[in-house]
Formats: structure tokens, C-alpha cells, sequence
């Protein structure tokens, strides 16, 4: 059963150096204000795993707290580059970041397979491409009954998942809408899941498109009112769009990006 | 007046505004689209405010059957669901709607193309583990090229980008040349359209080589090939796109000027 | 685009001798009088698809419109034995009923083949089991990363599905809730699909636990209210559990289920 | 009144209400069972109803968290749709909740059993192709076997049940003895008790032999060999049932009142 704790409980206790970690998030629900948590407390050489890997990545690697980095789309969505990212990437800026690269339909059916208790999914994917000469666990399978070639990848078990949902019960099952991306799947694919929420409430009222996450499937809840800004969370907020705008300025110099880092997530507590 | 993009000084429309229009020409009322962001939603919500108001735009965070009243600045936007038929998590997208060739256009940006469609959208110069630009990757685009029942890119052209071999092949269009998307088991039709500020290319129906079939009013065949890294195909029997008419400009113009907006 | 049809209609032109059919449904909404009008109609020698053979698939065996049966539960949920199942396969009464036999988790897991484009699925079943001696498509396959064995399925690609459903729209989209079972694989599984609903409404407002099947991956919807009882349509009715214990005697007798049938199916229309 | 079976012509209680509510002690609170139609649900559902109100059930229709105020006639009754935390696909209820052992409690009938708690749903008598009796077949049951973390078997003891040897293994408890289900890849533990009418069997340490461990008020040894078609192997530290408690006869006899009830 899910327990309610506080976010820089939740992190210090889930997170540790050296881990596998997936905060995950299509766009929406984005777990902002826990990988805020993660740079304040320190964390180092993490694997961050994620489909999209947006600013908060950018945040967490330019803040040096990640290695490698497992993904299928590195950029700041509808603006372009992530400019931490492609420090790290192309300068070693502030440390070396190995990457781990796939398609998106292969990272998500490496959460199907992590989720499913799995060691690996077939899809057609990949073929053709540049990926599997640079990305060794991209493989070729044969279906035993047509012979007909397909592509598998492994499964994915992060150490710990982190998502943002709108809503919890006192008793830590978790609903979240609108856009659910690969939450459930990231969340049952790991050794240990923190979800932070908008509110927790007494009750969870049915709301079309939900997807609920049993508390027994969670290790802890963190109450965080705005944990997804400037990504959002449907029925409570709307995207800052403007924010993902001025992120490619802030992002592009090192030192403004240090300075607005120190400002807005190193000297502020949870409630940035 | 005669169609044309004007005078130097005050185009009627500008290249970027007659290629989305050109590319929201090719979407058929009824058909389902998967759509990436920036100018292929911006071409694809164009169709739907034109000709094409039953075409059903799938988007990679999982939003069927979207209908957006305005531009959304991400694939995530929360008009995005709120306006869906139904709203599915992002394997099932790519499994159950992308895979088995359910979708009849996937439309696709890149950074680099070659003669044969093939597109790069990962890294450009160095090598891959060194490269000189890091671009964002993947994301959908190697199954939407491989899984759409055709695919149609989007993308200005300059010899930086329509070049002679891609750095990296992030997505498939027709590979090194005929039988080679029937060897790989693609089961897509590949690129059938490259819609650009300067015209069309389609794929030569023997060699599969992109060649100029169409150009934009006030384009030029030596604008083309400057514009292109390798040596340009032009087709027998070039055409001039239609104009934008007056209706498709409006209806552009008042998308683009709610992108991103947040209410 | 799904076209709206009568149900005599969608029948007639959908479902023909001979053609691999399923008519999906778990408990809930399952396409009582489309199973009937094809009795009605007169099909023969189909093979009948469904994880769960229950009282309609029992009324079709025992009209002799099967040949061939692929299942993974033959029974009267919490009543016992299907009579006319048993009687045909146990005596070829009234005709020989060929058997391919799994378990739960393989059929879902080939429907989910089915509606992904994927010639096979993988899951740990079956392992140890009888089944694999008498269900030939039930084959082991290796983990290309570990090396583990599992168990690989071919996907099922019926060539008609049928499912019941509470509400569809003037354009064709259908809406379901409540158990939903795998009736949106089964549907996108197959190359035809007939969708019977309670009512077509102007527009489908969004219920909880909805599934949404898109008009343009439907071929025909037809307007059947009632069309699932004895079973129900969440919302709409509640199960006739108490036809479930009736049909136990009125099935156990080849005569009294021949004498049923002519008064309550062949005898009436569509309206039964 | 000593607690026992009563008179022969006025049971305080029947065997079945024994069976069930010694299966349903087995059910700690706050666990999560994977639980059959008949007589599991009936034990799960009292256990609720009693000391586990916390109790998570999961049926294979998809409903997980499932709370019916009643006993639900099928796996599939509207009740249990209408009090579950969520309602998942069928797909997703067999791969994200079964596969990858989630579930703590698998219970399960059988129609024949051996002394490895190996299981036959399938067919009894004559061949697979023409059998004596076709039963319903394997539902859930494979996969429940091998992946719940435990397995409880609820079923009544008699010699056509209680076989020397299944006729069709639907379902594996310890296969051939010692070893067998590591070697087949299985993960769950397998078959941890077996309740019956009788009493209650549990594998011996070493062999994995189902060995009679408790025996219900009123019931002999010599009762459970005769209804056994192995030579049963009784443990050294047989013990007895408790009774049924008022409060759980109540509760059951409430409960199975409420049986299929449409209201």
C-alpha cells in the first residue's frame, strides 16, 4: 500500500545515486517540481529513462545529476532544441552523457514488457534505420510460425518511477486523465514508483479517461499542488507554453541557465 | 490580378504559407492522418478547416480523432485531448492504430532528406557518438515512415538539408532504391509527396528518385536545383501548384495566430 | 466509415459459410441476436472464435452452424457444462465440432497480435500444461537478450468480429463501458466487424470506463436494443442470471433445445 | 454445545459452509486474490465480509478492487463493474496484472486433482479427441497456477476428484515432484493448501505431496482416505478446524442468500 509522504521524503528515500530513474510524462503531467527535488537534494550519475525527455532533463543533466540518458525524442516540444542536452551530448557540459537511443515505439513496448512482467516485446520497428548500428539492444526476431522477421527490445524495470497525476485517496490509489502516456506502464514496470499529485481527496469520483493506479502498485504519494509546471495537469492547469518559449533563451548559455537554476530550483524548497 | 506571390516587397502569401497549403491540399476528407508537430499540424488543421472536415488527425500522445480550435504548440496540448474522440495511452497508439497500417498519411518534418526519402532527424556532422549537432531523435517517425499507408514530408528546401547522403537514417523512405522497403518489411508505401517552400517532389515511378513534378508560383527549376544537394531531377511535365485561394489563406492565417495559446 | 444497417442486413453481408467468426464479449454485452439472425440465416460450417463459448455459442453449435471451435472456456458461467457443446463434441451431435483449445491468457494475447499487425504474441502460459499436446499453434520461443523460454501464440485475424455495444453515433462511432473484455482487440483484429448497439444517439457523451471503437475501423453498425439479453449492456439492463439456470435444463435435452429455438429464435424476426 | 457438525439430521453447519469459510481465513487482509466464479469468490467474498475487508479481488472480467455487496452469479455481473476501483481490458488484466506476479492468492477449483496438485478442467475419461466428459476447459486457470505467488485450491474431496493421476493437466501445481516447476519456468509457489469438505491439504516439505494436515469438525481420517484416490499420507501433527464462528456462518449465509441477485 502507497504511503503519503512528503516530496523531499519521497525523493530522498527512492532515489539514489547511481539508479535507473523514469520520471515520466507525455507533455502532460510532467513531474516537474520532483526532479526540482532531485537537483536540490544531489543525486548523481542517475540513468534517466524517459520517451521524451523534455526541460526537465535538460535541467536534471545541465544540473550534472545524469550519466546516461535512455530516450526517443530529446527536444523542447513545437519550440526545438534542448541546449543542455546537446552540451552534454556534443561537450561534455557539465559531465559525459551516454545516450541509449530508440523509436518511440520501442520505448514504449519496453514498458509493455517491463509491465508485463516480460524480458522483451516484438514490434515492427527500427528496420532499415541508423538506430540498431548504434543502440546494441535493438534485435532481430523471427515469428516461429510465418518465419517473417520482426524487431525485439528488451524490457525496461527502472529502479524507481516518478509521475505526476491530478489525484490521490487517502489510501494512495492514484487517478490520473487526459493524456495518460506510458504512466501506467512506467510505473508497473518498476522496483519502486513516487507519485506526486495535485490534491489527495477523500474520494476518487469516476471522470472519463481515467486511469487508476491501486495503491498496492505504489510505493509512496506526495501531495504537490503545481508539481507539473509549466507542463500541466488537465482539469487544473493548462500548459505554460510561454515557459517552454523562454526555456530556449534561459537554456542556450551555461551561465544564465546556472543563475536561473540557482534562483528558481536550488534556493527555493518544495513550494518553488 | 493574376496569381502569384507578389511583389518582392509585399508578397500576397509568404513560401512558408504556399507550402502548408500545398500540403494541406493532399489530405482527402475521411482519411486518417498521424500528424507531427509544427508544420504538419499546421497543414493538417488546415485541411480540417478547409476541404477536408471529417479528416481524422492522430497524434503520437495518444489523441484519436482530435479537433482543435486552435494550434496547439506541442503534441500534449491539452486542446488535444480535450477535443479527441478518444484518448489512448501511447503504446496503444503505436500498436494498435500505427503498426498495422490503419493510418492512411503520416506526415513527417526532418532535417535532412536524400533523393530516395530516406530522413535524418538525430545527429548531423562528426559521428554519431561525436556529432556536431544533436538533434532530438527518433520520436514516432521510423514506424510512422515505415507503418502509413503513404507518408508525406514537409520541409523547407535548402542545400543543407535536401542533401546527397543523410548522416543518419532516422527513418526509412525508399532506402537505397527499388524492392528495398519490400526487403526491409515495410509494409507503408513510403514517401509519396515532399511538399516544399519552393514545389513538390515525387518519387520517379522507376528509379523511386524524388523529382520535381510541381513548383510554387514564382518559383523557378534553378531555384530548385540550387536549393537541392544533389542533382535535381525535373520531371517532363512540371506543373505550378495553385495559388492559395483566399479562403485557405484566411483559414491559415488565423490558425497560425492561435498557436500555442493557452485558453 | 461504419454504415448503419439492420441487423437481418449486417448479418447477410457480413457473415458468410465457412468464415472464421467472433462473437466477443465477457459476460457483459454479448451479441445475443446477432448469434441468432446468423442461426435465422442459416450459416454453416463456420469457425466460431471467442474466449468464453457460453449459451449463444451452446445455440449455435447445437443449430449446426459450427464446424470448427477456438476457445478458452466452454461454460455456463457459474451454472455448469454447456450441453449442446458437450453433446457435439462428445457425440457429433448434430454435426462433428473440431476443437482448438486454449488458455485465457493465449486467446487474449492473440487478439492483442490481431489488432497490433503482428503475426504472434508472447506471454508465460501454457508451460507444463496438456495444451501444447493438442493445440498445435502453441510453440516455445527464446529471448533473443536472455535467453529465457516463453511461449509464443499466433494472432488471431477473424474474418468477422461481432460485438454488442451500448451506444454508437450517427457517424458510426461506437461507445461501451462497463467490462469491456477484449472486444476493442477482437474488433481491430478482424477484417469485418458488425457492431449492434441500444441506441444511436446524435452524440456519445463520455462515460467513465468508455471505449471509444472510431467509426472508420467499424464496417456496420446496427441498432438492437436488447440485442445482448440474456446478457446485459451496463446502464441499460442488468443480467438475466436467471435464464443462465434455466438454459441448463432447456439445453440438456436435444429436443427441448430444438423446440426452444424454433419458438423463440427461427419462429420470431429480428424483434425476438 | 461443543462446536461440531451437529447431529447427522441437523448439521450446525454443512460441509460446503466448513469448505468455504476455511478457505476464506486463508485470505489476509490488504492481499490481492485472483479469484474464480463458485466457490473461490464465495470464500473471498466472506472474507471480505469478515476479518479482510481490505481484501483486493481481482477477477479475470477486468475487474480489479471489485467490492459486491452480493455474491455475483458470473465473473462478469454488473455488481462487480460497478464497485471495482478500476475496470481494465482482459488483455490487460492477464499481462500487467497476472504475468508478472502482482497477485498473492490464486484460488481455484478443479474437477480432478492429483497428489501434486496438478489440475483437470478439461476433459475426464476416454481421449482428449473423444472424451468421456468435455468440461469447460482452462480459462485463467494455466496462467493463475503459474503465476499467482501462492495458489489455494477450494474443491470437494472424492475419489473421482481426487485422482491418482489427472486425466488432462489444465493447470500445473508441482508437475512431476521437486524441482519441476523451476524447471518449467513457472514463478509462482504453486499450490500452498487444498481445502475441501474434509479438511485441509498441504504439500510436505520435501516430496510436494499433498498430505493431509487438518481435518474439519466431525470429519475422520478414515473419511478422508475413502474419498481420496491415492494412498493419502497423513501428517504427524494433524490438527482440527476451528468451527465456523457465528459471525462468519452469518456472514456466508447472508452472502450466498444474495447469489446472482439482479437488484
Amino acid at each position: 500500500m502507497a504511503r503519503i509522504v512528503s516530496l523531499a521524503d519521497g525523493i530522498a528515500e527512492l532515489v539514489s545515486d547511481g539508479d535507473v530513474v523514469a520520471l515520466e510524462g507525455f507533455t502532460h503531467l510532467i513531474p516537474f517540481a520532483a526532479g526540482h527535488e532531485i537537483i536540490r537534494q544531489g543525486r548523481r550519475d542517475l540513468t534517466l529513462v524517459r520517451m521524451t525527455p523534455d526541460v526537465i532533463y535538460d535541467q536534471l543533466i545541465g544540473m550534472g545529476c545524469a550519466s546516461h540518458l535512455v530516450f526517443s525524442w530529446g527536444g523542447n516540444p513545437g519550440v526545438g532544441s534542448l541546449h543542455r542536452f546537446r552540451d552534454a551530448v556534443q561537450n561534455s557540459w557539465p559531465t559525459r552523457l551516454e545516450l541509449e537511443e530508440h523509436s518511440h515505439a520501442g520505448m514504449a513496448n519496453r514498458y509493455v514488457a517491463g509491465a508485463s512482467g516480460l524480458p522483451f516485446a516484438v514490434l515492427r520497428g527500427y528496420t532499415g534505420t541508423d538506430l540498431p548500428r548504434h543502440t546494441p539492444n535493438i534485435k532481430a526476431i523471427s515469428c516461429p510460425f510465418t518465419g517473417e522477421l520482426l524487431t525485439a527490445v528488451p524490457a525496461l524495470r527502472p529502479d524507481v518511477t516518478v509521475v505526476h497525476a491530478q489525484r490521490a485517496d487517502r489510501a494512495g490509489n492514484v487517478q490520473l486523465w487526459g493524456i495518460t502516456g506510458v504512466q501506467k506502464e512506467a510505473v508497473l514496470a518498476a522496483h519502486r514508483s513516487l507519485v506526486t499529485v495535485e490534491e489527495v481527496v477523500d474520494r476518487l469520483e469516476p471522470v472519463p479517461g481515467q486511469v487508476i493506479l491501486p495503491s498496492w502498485v505504489v510505493t509512496a504519494v506526495a501531495e504537490v499542488p503545481g508539481g507539473s509546471h509549466p507542463s500541466y495537469a488537465q482539469g487544473y492547469s493548462v500548459r505554460d507554453n510561454d515557459f517552454y518559449v523562454g526555456w530556449d533563451e534561459i537554456s542556450r548559455d551555461r551561465d544564465t541557465f546556472r543563475q536561473w537554476m540557482e534562483r528558481h530550483v536550488l534556493e527555493v524548497g518544495e513550494l518553488e | 490580378m493574376s496569381p502569384g506571390p507578389g511583389t518582392e516587397d509585399r508578397p500576397e502569401w509568404t513560401a512558408d504559407e504556399m507550402m502548408t497549403v500545398a500540403a494541406s491540399r493532399q489530405l482527402r476528407d475521411g482519411t486518417a492522418c498521424f500528424v507531427g508537430i509544427g508544420l504538419p499540424s499546421t497543414a493538417a488543421n488546415l485541411a480540417r478547416a478547409t476541404h477536408a472536415p471529417n479528416l481524422v488527425l492522430i497524434y503520437e500522445s495518444g489523441c484519436l480523432g482530435a479537433k482543435p480550435d486552435r494550434l496547439p504548440l506541442s503534441i500534449g496540448d491539452g486542446i488535444l485531448a480535450d477535443t479527441a474522440e478518444s484518448v489512448v495511452s501511447v503504446p496503444e497508439v503505436f500498436n494498435y492504430w500505427l503498426q498495422p497500417g490503419r493510418i492512411d498519411v503520416g506526415f513527417l518534418g526532418a532535417a535532412q532528406l536524400d533523393r530516395l526519402g530516406n530522413l535524418n532527424t538525430t545527429v548531423i556532422g562528426g559521428s554519431y557518438e561525436d556529432p556536431k549537432v544533436r538533434l532530438p531523435g527518433a520520436g514516432g517517425a521510423p514506424e510512422i515512415a515505415a507503418s502509413c499507408r503513404e507518408v508525406v514530408v514537409v520541409v523547407r528546401q535548402t542545400p543543407r538539408t535536401f542533401v546527397d547522403t543523410v548522416d543518419f537514417v532516422t527513418s526509412v523512405g525508399y532506402g537505397r532504391g527499388p524492392g528495398d522497403r519490400e526487403r526491409l518489411g515495410l509494409r507503408g508505401g513510403g514517401p509519396r509527396l515532399v511538399i516544399t517552400d519552393l514545389g513538390v517532389l515525387e518519387p520517379d515511378p522507376d528509379s523511386l528518385e524524388l523529382t520535381l513534378t510541381r513548383l510554387h508560383p514564382g518559383a523557378t527549376v534553378a531555384q530548385a536545383r540550387a536549393a537541392t544537394g544533389w542533382p535535381l531531377a525535373v520531371s517532363d511535365d512540371l506543373v505550378t501548384s495553385d495559388p492559395p485561394t483566399d479562403v485557405e489563406l484566411t483559414a491559415l492565417r488565423a490558425l497560425t495566430a492561435t498557436l500555442g495559446a493557452r485558453a
